[in-house]
């Protein structure tokens, strides 16, 4: 249906697309997998309008095309579910989904129509958000749902969903899927790209593999596997790796105890419900949980952000409750945060400020700062991180997503902490980009670094972690060794679990 | 600048239920409470004040900083800001006054007296002008707003000295003969004994908000604001919504000139200095955010209103003029202060 | 001759817009290039205008003093860079710095102006009076001026005095506010035509001009047809055509032969009232023919 | 309002590679184009424009302009805005003057003289007084900046009218006997030929771009600028830093007001009236966005320059005040917009 033909993106001296042919196929869903950076979104953009090729055409019904907007795309049936969250969030629910596109009487815009139809998306994905719910009240992932509800409401033939699931939890993913599968079989194509690999491949029914903005395979559901994608993505196959063995655990870093968090919406009842929890130096300890079970508010709370309302918070034998974050930071209590665009990264500044920001005392002396130490400092982290980039002097907005978060990381790990906080370290980034952080947070943690974080991906709480526990409103209902299957992992949370 | 999220929400009709009536709608703009006070303080401290009479006098002079106010809200909900609006307010009168003196054709040795409703629609005309040049640099040429305007401020204001040569056209009433009388009449007259200045604004309010709340433009104009990327995604016309502000801006500032010097019958060059920080004050007053995206019709009334009922109100009670400034400052700081702190902090 | 530097007010009020225009034509006259600046009261302006007047080699400034306190430094830095000064329209705190200061005579135009108002409005009742701008000395002296006249009538009672900087539209919203307080003035006192013309406005709106008598001070143009049209009461005409014209033949004397001519350095040139009996002697902007 | 990230992106030193030298930082501002086009044309146009004398003349006018754009800039880099300079000007020349008349304290029967010395320290102290008080309505009370600089705008200018009565204190030369003199000596005298205003300017600017570039401060505030929730988690104490910049601001101010009150030998209460939008254009030309995050010394210097440069020249080549104000308002849009075609569009 529709086809790109040799197409190639480029943004100055960077090369995202060299000559990609893609095609789509009417009912069906094709998976793009492919390392951050690889040119996925990039392909989409062009595919659905929002961005020009540089070179090569797209052909709609095998006719050549030119789309000089998105909305032209979506006249001609074609929308998209962008990577990062394209909403309006002083506006409502229904007013985002109908953005652009209003349904119009003769007394002006339709409301009531609009928000019937907003009521019956909802209902169709299981989720309940009130269509006048302000978008900014939403958690990441009902912001999501929103998103993939604006797609849908579309009724478009071909429907792109860039990592549409980031932050979906596993039963939104599996109505999502639902969706899709009944999308598919009305005849509507589908192109999904996600990092979650098993989640793709339950639905996908051709992979075509993207690297350094060329296709390096194609091939049809039946002739695919986990180790097939892997090995075309990164050119190995590996997995997330195993947790870090053959040495002794230091003293408890942290310890909380009794720890309680009210809603900072106000709501009365507490998100962080009178936790306690014990990491030692050198261990990795995994949190999983369902959205909303509280563990951002809980890390954020360790980490000085956020007033707890009871317990303590006690760092290395020292009690750090209630201190301000740059006094966490200094004492060696360091969090990565969730959102990396809304609390990660500072636009406007480069790779390299942002990876120094917070360690600014290793390189000041007296009143000043010293450019030599920082750009060492700086070549390190990005070393360190593998970072994708050409130098600290470069724009953070040029880096893929992954990169972007493997700068947020660095960051925090720069500050040379004893124990680090990571809220959903995953989140957007590729496979290699994963195994390589885990892979770092378990070298790290043998040199004596206590490590937490939390996951919405079962997959990943089997890989580094010497303790998995589950966090479920507000308090840990389990805890687990290494040796825990995923099945009793998401039971422990009030996940129903679903057939694979 | 910094916005403070947890009231805004609420403030923010053009997201809002719809099932809010007029009432709570009030409640929710920022300067309600700041209104009571203002008129119950002086209220007791004046008999003169709590009266018909002068509440319509004071309503006519907020009609000024009103209409000027209202197309400030539609720039700031776009997340721009307009300091040009005295200055065209300014050139609008001027060109008016201009036109009521009678054109003259040179070549065909005639002197044309275009009626008034031809030196209205001339006048918003011009208006639509000023802003069209403000949206075109701002949306096309990208040039940050507070630069754009601050220049279009100055450019305009010095047309309007070289027109009039720093003079002050008078006699707008114009003459029976020649068929252009009736332009005092905006000034002048009442209907039902209101003030038609005061009807004009109250006519420009109800467009304005049913253009907010009911219509794709205003949905456009609140997404533009909250989210332009997202909003250009979507298909709205971003660019198309910036400029129409700027021109909605203009005519509501050459609206604004022509109320003002048909109150005075006359129309000078200076008219408007500074009265951009007024009608942003009166929008800020109201609880929009300068950041775009957040803000309301009423909430931007109510806000003009406790900026004119307070400056009125001090006049009457004859504090001096020093003192007035002062408490100025003091009441627009606590109006807004006084919200964040009934809405709580997040 | 050399260029001769003239720093007026505001030109966008028609007195200063007068001054500025008189001075220069005068100039030219005298075989003199002439230019025009404007410090709209800001003795910061006013400063950098005779830095400009220094750095263009001026032969002489004729100056409009923003502050009579303020503008001293100014004018001593023009002094000590060998220019000669003269001042119109307003004075400076500091004598033996200018040349000459030449400006009407405010005192006297006030007691002239309060007696036709009393003339106009009656010895009893209630007033309100509209004051200038406070940074302008003229502005106290004027109300000093109607004062004196007026507390001689114990029946005439001030209701209420606002400043509205000799600004029409202040002079406009003003007016309707102390309207609103006491509405049952017989009279309106100005400080300038500006805010008398504002307060006609606000009369007229209100149906009141019948009622209340309207009085103003400069002689403007627009004061004139006002006059001629039975809203303004009189107004007093300070003769800047005169003393503008006046300060550039001083300031060419001083040029020429080292001293201006007269006597002292003040000089003070008296108002003349307008009222609708020699209203139509007023022969061009701020000229009444004798 | 609308920025232009294009251009921002490379225009911003604080972000910028380390290995750029001064003239290639100078050709990055947006202003510089600016500037040499104005020299070139007013010096063909007058023999007396292209003079050392002159230069430094004209430097001196720009010390006012320049020393409350540093502290503009400060705030805007925070991503605020500060409307109360101009007023800061104001009050802290009426301070300084009141204080040059001697403190009498009745209690003690005493006047006090106190030096000049303590003079310019207590208005410092006043304008950073004024900053806080700023700084702790927008960090603390969350009222956006613009409200709360707008508010403090008029209470200031209220407080320098009440203290004067609108009057002008003279005579600020102080008396040998009293152990007072010396406060005109900022304002007339020279060091190496060079007006000791333009000296305290450029030490304020090298401070200024050191705090900026070389300080850990100057980090904090390009961080919190440029995302204030990612700056907090990593450490950067954004209230205090927010709290800080309108402190120097309202130092750089009360500077201003000691260097102009000593300039002109006097201190009026209305003086810096308006100055705040001078200083807000001389940031924006100088190429920082109103959003915060970007922007540099030597651009905010290069911006009050081509202010000041202009405006003088156009004095000095005779223009009327009216094409004054045209011209003015044509350059301030022109220099931002040659820069944004310069870059190119995105
Ligand atoms: N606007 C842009 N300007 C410059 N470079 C860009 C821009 N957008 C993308 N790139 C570059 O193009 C390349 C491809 O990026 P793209 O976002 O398509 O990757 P992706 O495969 O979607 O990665 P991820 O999985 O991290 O989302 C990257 O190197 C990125 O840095
Ligand atoms: N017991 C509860 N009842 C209702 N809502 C709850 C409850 N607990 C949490 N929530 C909601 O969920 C939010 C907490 O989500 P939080 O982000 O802390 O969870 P999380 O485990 O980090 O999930 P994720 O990061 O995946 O979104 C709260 O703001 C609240 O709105
Ligand atoms: O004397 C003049 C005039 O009265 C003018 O109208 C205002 O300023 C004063 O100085
Ligand atoms: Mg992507
Ligand atoms: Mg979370």
């Amino acid at each position: 249906m529709l086809a790109a033909r040799n197409v190639a993106k480029a943004y100055g001296n960077i090369h995202a697309l060299k000559g990609v042919n893609f095609d789509i196929h009417r009912g069906q869903v094709t998976t793009l997998f492919g390392e951050n950076g690889a040119g996925k979104s990039t392909l989409m953009k062009i595919l659905s309008g929002v961005v020009q090729p540089t070179s090569g055409e797209i052909l709609l019904d095998g006719d050549p095309i030119v789309f000089a907007s998105s909305s032209q795309a979506r006249d001609r049936g074609i929308s998209i579910i962008h990577q990062e969250l394209s909403l309006a969030p002083n506006m409502n629910v229904r007013d985002n989904i109908f953005m652009g596109r209003e349904i119009m009487t003769a007394t002006g815009v339709d409301f009531a129509e609009e928000e019937r139809q907003t009521r019956l998306l909802m209902a169709e994905l299981e989720e309940d958000i009130d269509p006048l719910t302000p978008v900014e009240d939403l958690r990441l992932g009902q912001q999501q749902i929103v998103e993939i509800a604006r797609a849908l409401s579309v009724n478009s033939r071909i429907l792109i969903m860039d990592e549409p699931t980031s932050a979906l939890s596993a039963s939104e993913v599996e109505v999502l899927f639902k969706v899709i599968r009944d999308l598919t079989n009305r005849g509507v194509s589908i192109v999904y790209i996600s990092h979650h690999l098993e989640e793709a491949l339950q639905i996908t029914n051709h992979a075509v593999v993207l690297r350094d903005g060329a296709m390096t395979a194609y091939a049809e559901r039946k002739d695919i596997d986990l180790e097939w994608i892997v090995r075309h993505m990164v050119g190995d196959n590996f997995d997330l790796g195993a947790p870090p063995a053959g040495y002794e655990k230091g003293d408890v870093a942290l310890s909380i105890e009794g720890l309680t968090v009210a809603d900072p919406g106000g709501a009365g009842y507490a998100v962080v419900d009178g936790l306690s929890l014990a990491v030692r130096a050198g261990e990795i300890v995994c949190i999983y949980g369902l959205m909303g079970a509280g563990r951002t508010e809980l890390l954020e709370t360790v980490a000085g952000r956020l007033k707890a309302s009871a317990g303590r918070v006690v760092l290395k034998g020292r009690d750090v409750t209630g201190q301000s974050i740059s006094q966490c930071i200094r004492d060696g209590l360091v969090l990565v945060p969730e959102d990396r665009q809304r609390d990660g990264l500072v636009q406007t500044m480069t790779v390299g400020r942002n990876l120094s920001l917070a360690s600014l005392g290793a390189f000041t002396r007296g009143l000043f700062t010293s450019n030599t130490r920082e750009a060492g400092l700086v070549g390190n982290a990005i070393r360190k991180v593998h970072i994708k980039t050409d130098g600290g002097g470069a724009a953070i907005g040029s880096l893929s997503g992954g990169n972007q978060q493997k700068v947020v990381i660095g960051k925090m790990l720069a500050t040379d902490p004893d124990v680090i906080l990571l809220d959903e370290p995953s989140r957007g980034i590729d496979i290699g980009a994963k195994a390589e952080v885990f892979k770092l947070l378990a070298e790290r943690a043998k040199q004596g670094l206590a490590v937490v974080y939390t996951t919405s991906e079962v997959g990943e709480c089997l890989s580094i972690a010497h303790r998995i526990l589950v966090m479920r409103r507000g308090r840990i209902s389990a805890e687990f060794g290494p040796d825990v299957t995923k099945e009793q992992i998401m039971a422990a949370s009030g996940e129903a679990v679903h057939a694979h | 600048m910094s916005v403070t999220p947890a009231i805004d929400t609420k403030a923010a009709a053009g997201s809002g239920k719809r099932k809010k009536g007029f009432v709570e709608l009030l409640f929710e703009g920022r300067a309600f409470f700041a209104l009571i006070a203002i008129v119950v303080v002086f209220s007791l401290m004046s008999p003169n004040y709590f009266t018909v009479s002068n509440f319509l006098i004071m309503a006519s002079h907020v009609a000024i900083f009103g209409l000027l106010a209202i197309g400030m809200l539609l720039v700031i909900l776009n997340g721009g800001i307009d300091l040009s609006v005295g200055s065209t307010l300014g050139l609008a009168g001027v060109v008016a006054g201009f036109l009521m003196q009678g054109v003259t054709l040179p070549q065909l040795g005639v002197i044309l007296y275009p009626s008034v409703w031809v030196v209205v629609v001339l006048t918003c005309l011009l208006g639509a002008v000023v802003g069209a040049v403000n949206g075109v640099l701002i949306a096309y040429l990208r040039v940050p707003a507070f630069v754009a305007t601050l220049g279009v401020l100055y450019v305009a204001r010095g047309i309007a000295l070289l027109m009039t040569n720093g003079l002050t056209y008078n006699n707008l009433g114009g003459r029976p003969e020649l068929g252009n009388t009736g332009f005092d009449w905006l000034g002048f007259n009442r209907l039902a004994g209101v003030p038609i200045g005061v009807l004009v604004l109250l006519v420009f309010a109800i467009i304005c908000h049913i253009l907010l709340t009911r219509t794709a433009f205003g949905r456009w104009l609140y997404a533009s604001g909250g989210n332009e990327r997202a909003a250009e995604l979507s298909g709205v016309p971003v660019k198309r919504v910036k400029i129409t502000v700027y021109v909605l801006s203009g005519v509501c500032a050459a609206v604004a000139g022509l109320v003002l010097s048909s109150q005075l019958t006359s129309a000078g060059p200076t008219a408007g200095t500074t009265y951009e920080l007024t009608a942003i004050a009166a929008v800020v007053i109201g609880g929009a955010a300068l950041t775009g995206g957040r803000g309301t019709v009423i909430g931007t009334m109510l806000g003009a209103f406790v900026i004119g009922f307070l400056s009125d109100g001090l006049v009457i009670i004859g504090v001096s003029a020093y003192w007035q400034t002062v408490f100025t400052g003091a009441v627009i700081v606590t109006a807004v202060l006084l919200n964040s702190i009934k809405y709580g902090r997040r | 001759e050399g260029l001769m530097t003239i720093i007026v007010n505001d030109p966008s009020n028609p007195y200063w817009f007068t001054e500025g225009e008189v001075a220069k034509a005068t100039a030219e006259k005298l075989g003199y290039t002439a230019n025009v600046g404007a410090h709209k009261g800001d003795t910061n302006t006013e400063s950098n205008l005779i830095d400009t007047a220094i750095t263009n080699k001026s032969v002489a400034i004729i100056l409009d003093p923003a502050n009579a306190d303020g503008s001293v430094g100014a004018v001593k830095k023009a002094v000590a860079a060998g220019i000669p000064v003269i001042l119109v329209n307003a004075e400076i705190n500091q004598e033996g710095l200018a040349k000459a200061q030449l400006v009407s005579n405010n005192a006297q135009g006030a007691a002239l102006g309060a007696q036709q108002w009393v003339e106009a409005v009656g010895d009893k009742g209630k007033y309100a009076e509209l004051f200038g701008n406070p940074a302008d000395n003229n502005a106290a002296t004027r109300s000093n001026g109607y004062e004196t006249v007026l507390t001689q009538y114990p029946d005439l009672e001030k209701a209420a005095k606002e400043v509205a900087d000799w600004d029409r539209t202040k002079g406009h919203a003003k007016m309707q506010s102390m309207l609103q307080a006491n509405p049952d003035i017989i009279g309106v006192i100005s400080g300038n035509d500006e805010m008398a013309l504002g307060a006609i406005a606000a009369l007229k709106e209100a149906g009141k001009l019948e009622q209340v008598k309207v009085g103003g001070f400069d002689g403007s143009p627009d004061a004139v047809a006002a006059i001629k049209a039975g809203e303004l009461q009189y107004t007093v005409l300070q003769p800047v055509a005169v003393f503008s014209e006046e300060a550039v033949k001083q300031a060419d004397n001083v040029i020429k032969n080292g001293s201006t001519g007269a006597a002292s350095e003040k000089q003070l040139f008296d108002c003349l009232l307008i009222t609708k009996d020699n209203v139509d002697k007023y022969t061009a902007p701020f000229v009444l023919s004798e």
